[in-house]
């Protein structure tokens, strides 16, 4: 009996120091902490990272479905572990107390069954069907003048190419790559192609739409935008256009988020959303071409 | 299913019977893929007799005509609704794979003439 | 504790109406089934989904260089090979055992055929002319489906052939055994003819 | 039953190549266990670059090799390699062949009063093909380039492009496949033919349906997994395309598979066919975990389990239901609304029937007289931490909710919660339950309660944080977590939850020291130390060749406590009742 209690004691002490002591000091301790090129913008936790999409977008129902649904859960986890706690206190065996065979009623279950039920439906159809048909369908129209781009993803690195002045991408194929000047392998023949850019970074218009068509040369990766909450495959084979919008300027982190071989952890890029007059003045210079892209041509 | 030597040799003529219709179709389906079908009819055709061959040897050869024992039914409807399942992947992949990207290129093609989602490098094919 | 010992190896359960060997062998059929039809399920989609330009272009009849007359052959010859199975075990219920075992020398015979004429006739041809699994989409699927179907042939062979030889001696000692297993043994051989019956159009006709 | 038959079995024939069902779950029993403990260590190197990357790991990381450790820190290969090997290690050598091979093979025929399992021999063989696909896996870690590492979801084309451990790895998993279906087929065939007299299906105890819808899960639902092994090793080693599509440049290079650039395949039907398994089997390992504590429960509470039918039946259901969510998996490859409408709407439905067996669970500790032995403890424990996992699930069932969580830690928080402190629960449960019955003699409570809190301790201070630090968004498969900057202030949280592997590492000691002491110098205990109903208690512990010393004949249900007035609590199944 007494060695019974003491084993609960000493269970709980534990927990006490392991949980509430050796965590925080733990949790304190960021001496691996990294230095980075660039500052990210907005306050990063042990929550959603901030949502940079404008109110009333997928990216925030998003959101609130990951709320409520944890309210839910709370709430369900709660209920029932004060059920399964009362049990084990008031019907724990000891001297004088018999178990009871005979099956009791639960309604009380029934009804909380349904009630989840209910609920599940609703968040699928109120929330997660709509949410997801905007995603998929809702592609912003040419009216709404969004940005075109393409995304296409190597093992380890994401490249952007945007179709430059003429809004007219240049023909790509792996005859013409060349990992050092021509990693699109953008047809040096096609004129469409001339004042096409290539970029590692992702340079975006704050408050336009974009889309952008993702693709990939060699494995599966997996385009995430984490404050925008956009994540789609890059899958070989198949090119897949996602749409988003960034209401707020500043840098944030793109990750690749399907295992893609050894350097898959640091397959990141960096996003930069910026006002329109900028992005216009980046957009201009980068259609000039960098340096290697002249060379490039003049050995034609 | 019964036992005795004159059932068994009742059997015996049908599975020489069924034997006969299996070589038939056989036949059969031969020369229907010489027969020129419009469309999927080839498909079809040669399913179909395949189908009835199978058919025809699991009922008798497999004694599945005499079999009354629910324990083995029942695994095989299972069976036989996940087998369905299965063969729906193909369509289940092809609605994801619509913008397959043309042989011999990762990324050549035109963006698909999507609902709502066009123009702008829609022209860029070519 | 010997096989023999527990219930229902023999006879019928009262209840479920099978004996135990019967029950594991459909069960494992169904299993097979589900295997055969996720090959089946991708030769569907690499041929419904084959590109329409390039290297991985769906080859045509002649480019697949199958010859149905072969191809019919085989499958004449397994559906022989599925009767005489049958009719083995229609002897040993008469009590026939030598007639039951020439039936299953006869299907052991037309198994070595099926595998003769398919390496002979089929498979050697073919990587002479340098056709190998990695040539297009079209052999991978081809290879690795009759492949497969090869090995259960084989698996099939040294099963009946163990019950042609070393095996027969339980019919002496039970015969209601054996005839139970050349049963269970038949029903795996017509499921090996059944999957034929459906690779022959796909492959051959299609 | 004969008894002509006892004549001495040679050491080999009794211990090594049995085809006692007995010895053949002990066999299970003891190799899984230890291939789980391995898997555990792979973990606890692997938190270790997670919770200092990039620094070198004391002591081991010098013995381990340069190859692996150049300088005493792992390489992202090397990680990769361990993720896979501790998924593939722990699902397939470690959990199902526990759940399945050993408490199934041991407990199912005593259960339902057989002599042993319908195919011996089968039984014999599917053990022996299990041993052999362990072996592979782990002797894949020798070969160049080491153990597989793809992920356990092994994608193509990464996984076709991968070194030669993939190889291995299919091959292995070829073995694993191959023994779990002859297993089952036994398994099945044993339920359906060999139970007692009396015993109806309605009068199984809950483990044993749980057996029975497990096995039609694996019979069913493998194959086609076997096949797209098949297809990928063709991939491999063929030179075929199966899951390649045309046109692919790896570093700059055309890939060339075989003698031609053939292409035509599709890196998403790998995909399907993974999932058509690997969804089941998740069910695989928790419906035969929710067997054990229903039973532990029932007898722990001295009462009927609350419920019986309707949980018979939602485990079926379940398990029906398991083989059309598989695509849930793949919300983010692209799919379509009415696609991704139908997969969500039956993971939605799917968790109903858990959530009955849950609450039926939970309603049967009501008005009950619980009694909180080891066993009991793990099994009570396994409901709060199952609901946990399941109802985390849901956010991911939710194709919106999911594009945020898909592949970051929520989702190991997630399915840890229902395989580790859920299943490995409910493992350690049914050890500490079934012990006496193997050996005769009962493990220490004392040990086995220090065990219990260090690693209910243990278990929630390593997967509590990673639904913080996943909703964050911190990727999965990430070897270095600080590589991102948004992830700076959760490393901290992710060292906690390293320690928190590490001390449930320390934990698992007395457990180690618990069992193979007990074995030789446990208590002795009679044939029915719980007071159980249940069949295997009615026989002598251990049970002798062919099981029971009469042929058993049952009267009653399974969990029959403090139902009647007996002098007793409990009336065990094949006891008839005086007139
Ligand atoms: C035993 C294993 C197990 C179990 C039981 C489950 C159960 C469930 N799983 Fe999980 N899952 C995995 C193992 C498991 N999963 C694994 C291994 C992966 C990752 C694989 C990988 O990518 O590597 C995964 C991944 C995974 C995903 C993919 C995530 C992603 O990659 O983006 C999804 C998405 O839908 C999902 C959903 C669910 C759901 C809805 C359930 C439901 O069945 C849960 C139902 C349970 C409940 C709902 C809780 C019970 C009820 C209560 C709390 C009682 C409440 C009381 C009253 C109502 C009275 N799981
Ligand atoms: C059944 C499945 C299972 C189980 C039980 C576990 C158990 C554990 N897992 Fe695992 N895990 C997976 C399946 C499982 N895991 C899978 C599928 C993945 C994904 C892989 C991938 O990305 O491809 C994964 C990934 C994974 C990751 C993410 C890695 C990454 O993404 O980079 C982490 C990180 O912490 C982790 C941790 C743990 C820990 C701490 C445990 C602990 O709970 C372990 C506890 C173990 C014990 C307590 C063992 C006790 C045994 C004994 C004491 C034996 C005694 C022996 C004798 C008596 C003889 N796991
Ligand atoms: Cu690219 Cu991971
Ligand atoms: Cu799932």
């Amino acid at each position: 009996m007494n060695s019974r209690r003491y084993t609960a004691i000493a269970s709980v002490l534990v927990a006490v120091l392991w949980l509430g002591f050796a965590t925080p000091l733990l949790a304190q301790d960021t001496a691996a902490a990294p230095s980075f090129d660039v500052e990210l913008t907005g306050d990063y936790g042990y929550h959603l990272p901030p949502n940079i999409a404008p109110e009333g977008t997928y990216p925030h129902t998003v959101d609130s479905l990951i709320d409520i649904l944890h309210y839910f859960m709370v709430v369900l986890f709660v209920g029932w572990g004060i059920f399964f706690v009362y049990c084990l206190w008031k019907f724990r065996q000891r001297e004088g107390h018999k178990a009871d065979a005979k099956p009791i009623k639960a309604k009380a279950s029934k009804y909380a069954e349904i009630v989840v039920a209910i609920f599940e439906a609703f968040l699928l159809i109120g929330l997660s069907i709509p949410a997801w048909a905007s995603v998929r369908n809702e592609f912003p129209t040419e009216e709404e003048n969004p940005l075109h781009l393409r995304v296409v993803a190597e093992q380890f690195q994401w490249n952007f190419h945007y179709p430059g002045p003429d809004g007219v991408f240049g023909k790509t194929s792996p005859a013409f790559l060349d990992l050092a000047t021509n990693i699109l392998g953008i047809d040096p023949a096609d004129p469409n192609g001339k004042d096409d850019i290539t970029a590692t970074e992702l340079h975006i218009p704050v408050n336009r739409k974009v889309i952008a068509d993702i693709s990939s040369k060699d494995v599966i990766h997996s385009f995430a935008i984490g404050v925008l909450r956009v994540k789609q495959d890059a899958i070989p084979g198949m090119r897949i256009p996602v749409w988003f919008e960034a209401n707020r300027t500043g840098n944030y982190e793109i990750s690749c988020a399907q295992l893609c071989g050894n350097n898959h952890y640091s397959m990141r890029a960096l996003m930069i959303v910026e006002d329109q007059g900028v992005f216009d003045a980046w957009y201009a210079k980068a259609a000039e071409g960098p340096e290697e892209f002249d060379e490039d041509e003049l050995d034609d | 299913m019964a036992d005795s030597h004159a059932d068994i040799s009742k059997h015996v003529k049908l599975y020489i019977g069924v034997f006969a219709a299996l070589a038939g179709l056989t036949i059969v389906t031969v020369l229907a893929s010489q027969v020129d079908f419009s469309g999927p009819g080839h498909v079809v055709v040669a399913l179909l007799i395949a189908g009835i061959k199978a058919t025809l040897v699991a009922a008798v050869f497999m004694h599945l005509k005499w079999e009354r024992s629910g324990w083995i039914w029942w695994p095989l409807v299972l069976c036989a609704f996940f087998f369905v399942v299965l063969m729906t992947l193909p369509t289940l992949v092809a609605t994801e794979s619509r913008d397959r990207a043309p042989a011999g290129t990762w990324d050549t093609i035109p963006v698909r003439e999507a609902p709502a989602h066009s123009g702008g490098n829609a022209e860029s094919g070519h | 504790m010997s096989a023999s010992v527990l219930p229902y190896t023999v006879k019928p359960h009262p209840v479920t109406g099978v004996y135990s060997g019967k029950l594991g062998t459909w069960l494992f059929l169904a299993s097979e089934v589900m295997l055969f039809g996720a090959f089946f399920s991708t030769y569907v989609l690499l041929r419904v989904g084959a590109p329409t330009e390039g290297a991985a272009v769906w080859p045509t009849h002649e480019q697949t260089h199958l010859s149905w007359k072969i191809g019919g052959f085989n499958t004449l010859v397994l559906i022989i090979s599925s009767v005489t199975m049958v009719l083995a075990w229609a002897q040993l219920k008469m009590n026939n055992f030598s007639k039951a075992r020439l039936y299953l020398i006869v299907t052991f015979v037309l198994a070595g055929l099926f595998l003769v004429v398919k390496l002979t006739m089929e498979y050697y041809p073919k990587f002479e002319a340098g056709i190998r699994p990695s040539t297009n989409i079209f052999f991978a699927a081809y290879f690795v489906l009759t492949g497969l179907h090869a090995l259960h042939i084989v698996g099939g062979m040294v099963v009946i052939g163990y019950f042609i030889g070393p095996g027969a001696s339980l019919w002496k000692k039970d015969p209601e055994y054996f005839t139970n297993r050349i049963e269970c043994t038949g029903l795996y051989w017509h499921f090996v003819d059944l999957v034929w019956i459906f690779l022959f159009p796909v492959l051959y006709l299609l | 039953m004969s008894h002509d038959e006892h004549h001495e079995l040679s050491f080999i024939r009794k211990y090594v190549f049995s085809i006692d069902h007995k010895v053949i779950g002990i066999q299970y029993g003891i190799t899984a266990l230890c291939f789980l403990f391995f898997g555990f260590c792979l973990m606890m190197l692997m938190r270790w670059q997670l919770a200092y990357p990039g620094q070198e790991l004391p002591v081991l990381g010098k013995l381990l090799g340069e190859e692996f450790f150049p300088g005493g820190v792992m390489t992202p290969d090397f990680y990769n390699s361990l993720g896979v090997m501790h998924g593939t290690i722990m699902i397939f050598l470690g959990v199902v062949p526990l759940l399945v091979g050993a408490f199934g093979n041991y407990v199912m025929p005593l259960q339902i009063g057989a002599p042993d399992m319908s195919f011996p021999k089968l039984n014999m063989a599917s053990y022996w093909i299990y041993l052999c696909g362990g072996c592979v896996m782990l002797a894949s870690f020798f070969v160049p380039g080491g153990a597989a590492n793809s992920g356990w979801t092994a994608y193509p084309p990464l996984s076709v492009t991968a070194t030669t451990g993939q190889t291995w790895w299919i091959i292995g998993m070829v073995f694993l496949i191959t023994s779990s279906l002859l297993g089952s087929v036994n398994f099945i065939v044993t339920i359906v033919q060999l139970r007692a007299k009396g015993l109806t299906m309605f009068r199984l105890p809950f483990f044993v349906w749980s057996q029975l819808v497990t096995a039609f899960l694996l019979l069913l639902a493998f194959p086609p997994l076997e096949a797209a092994g098949v297809l990928q090793l063709a991939d491999r080693v063929l030179g075929t395309s199966f899951f390649l599509p045309e046109g692919l440049v790896i570093s700059g290079q055309q890939l060339v598979q075989g003698a031609v650039p053939s292409g035509g395949g599709n890196p998403i039907l790998w995909q399907h066919l993974f999932w058509f398994l690997a969804h089941p089997e998740v069910y695989v390992l928790i419906l035969p975990a929710m067997g054990i504590v229903g039973e532990i429960i029932a007898n722990n509470t001295r009462k009927p389990l609350w419920g019986y039918r309707p949980i018979v039946y939602s485990s079926i259901f379940l398990g029906f239901m398991s083989f059309i969510v598989w695509a849930h998996h793949m919300f983010i490859t692209g799919m379509g609304t009415s696609l991704s409408m139908f997969f969500a709407t039956t993971t939605m439905i799917i968790s109903i029937p858990s959530v009955v067996i849950l609450t039926a669970l939970v309603i049967s500790l009501y008005k009950g007289s619980i009694r909180f032995n080891v066993p009991m403890l793990f099994a009570l424990s396994f409901l709060p931490m199952f609901a946990i996992g399941g109802l985390t699930g849901l956010p991911l069932g939710l194709p919106a909710s999911d594009i945020h969580l898909h592949d970051t830690y929520y989702v190991i928080g997630h399915f840890h919660y229902v395989v580790a402190p859920g299943t490995i629960f409910a493992i350690f449960a049914g050890v500490y339950y079934w012990f006496p019955k193997v050996t005769g003699r009962r493990m220490s409570e004392g040990l086995g309660k220090i065990h219990f809190w260090l690693s209910l301790i243990g278990m929630n201070g390593a997967f509590m944080p990673m639904f913080f630090v996943g909703i964050a968004g911190m990727l999965r498969r990430g070897y270095d977590p600080a590589a991102y900057a948004a992830n700076e202030n959760l490393l901290g949280m992710v060292k906690m939850s390293s320690w928190s592997v590490w001390m449930l590492g320390v934990a698992q000691l007395p457990f180690i020291l618990n069992f193979f002491m007990s074995i030789v110098a446990g208590k002795k205990v009679s044939a029915n130390p719980w007071e159980a109903t249940t069949l295997e208690w009615s026989a002598p512990s251990p049970p002798p060749h062919g099981n029971f010393e009469a042929v058993p004949v049952v009267y009653r249900g399974p969990y029959e406590y403090s139902t009647d007035d007996r002098k007793d609590d409990f009336f065990p199944q094949h006891l008839q009742a005086e007139a």
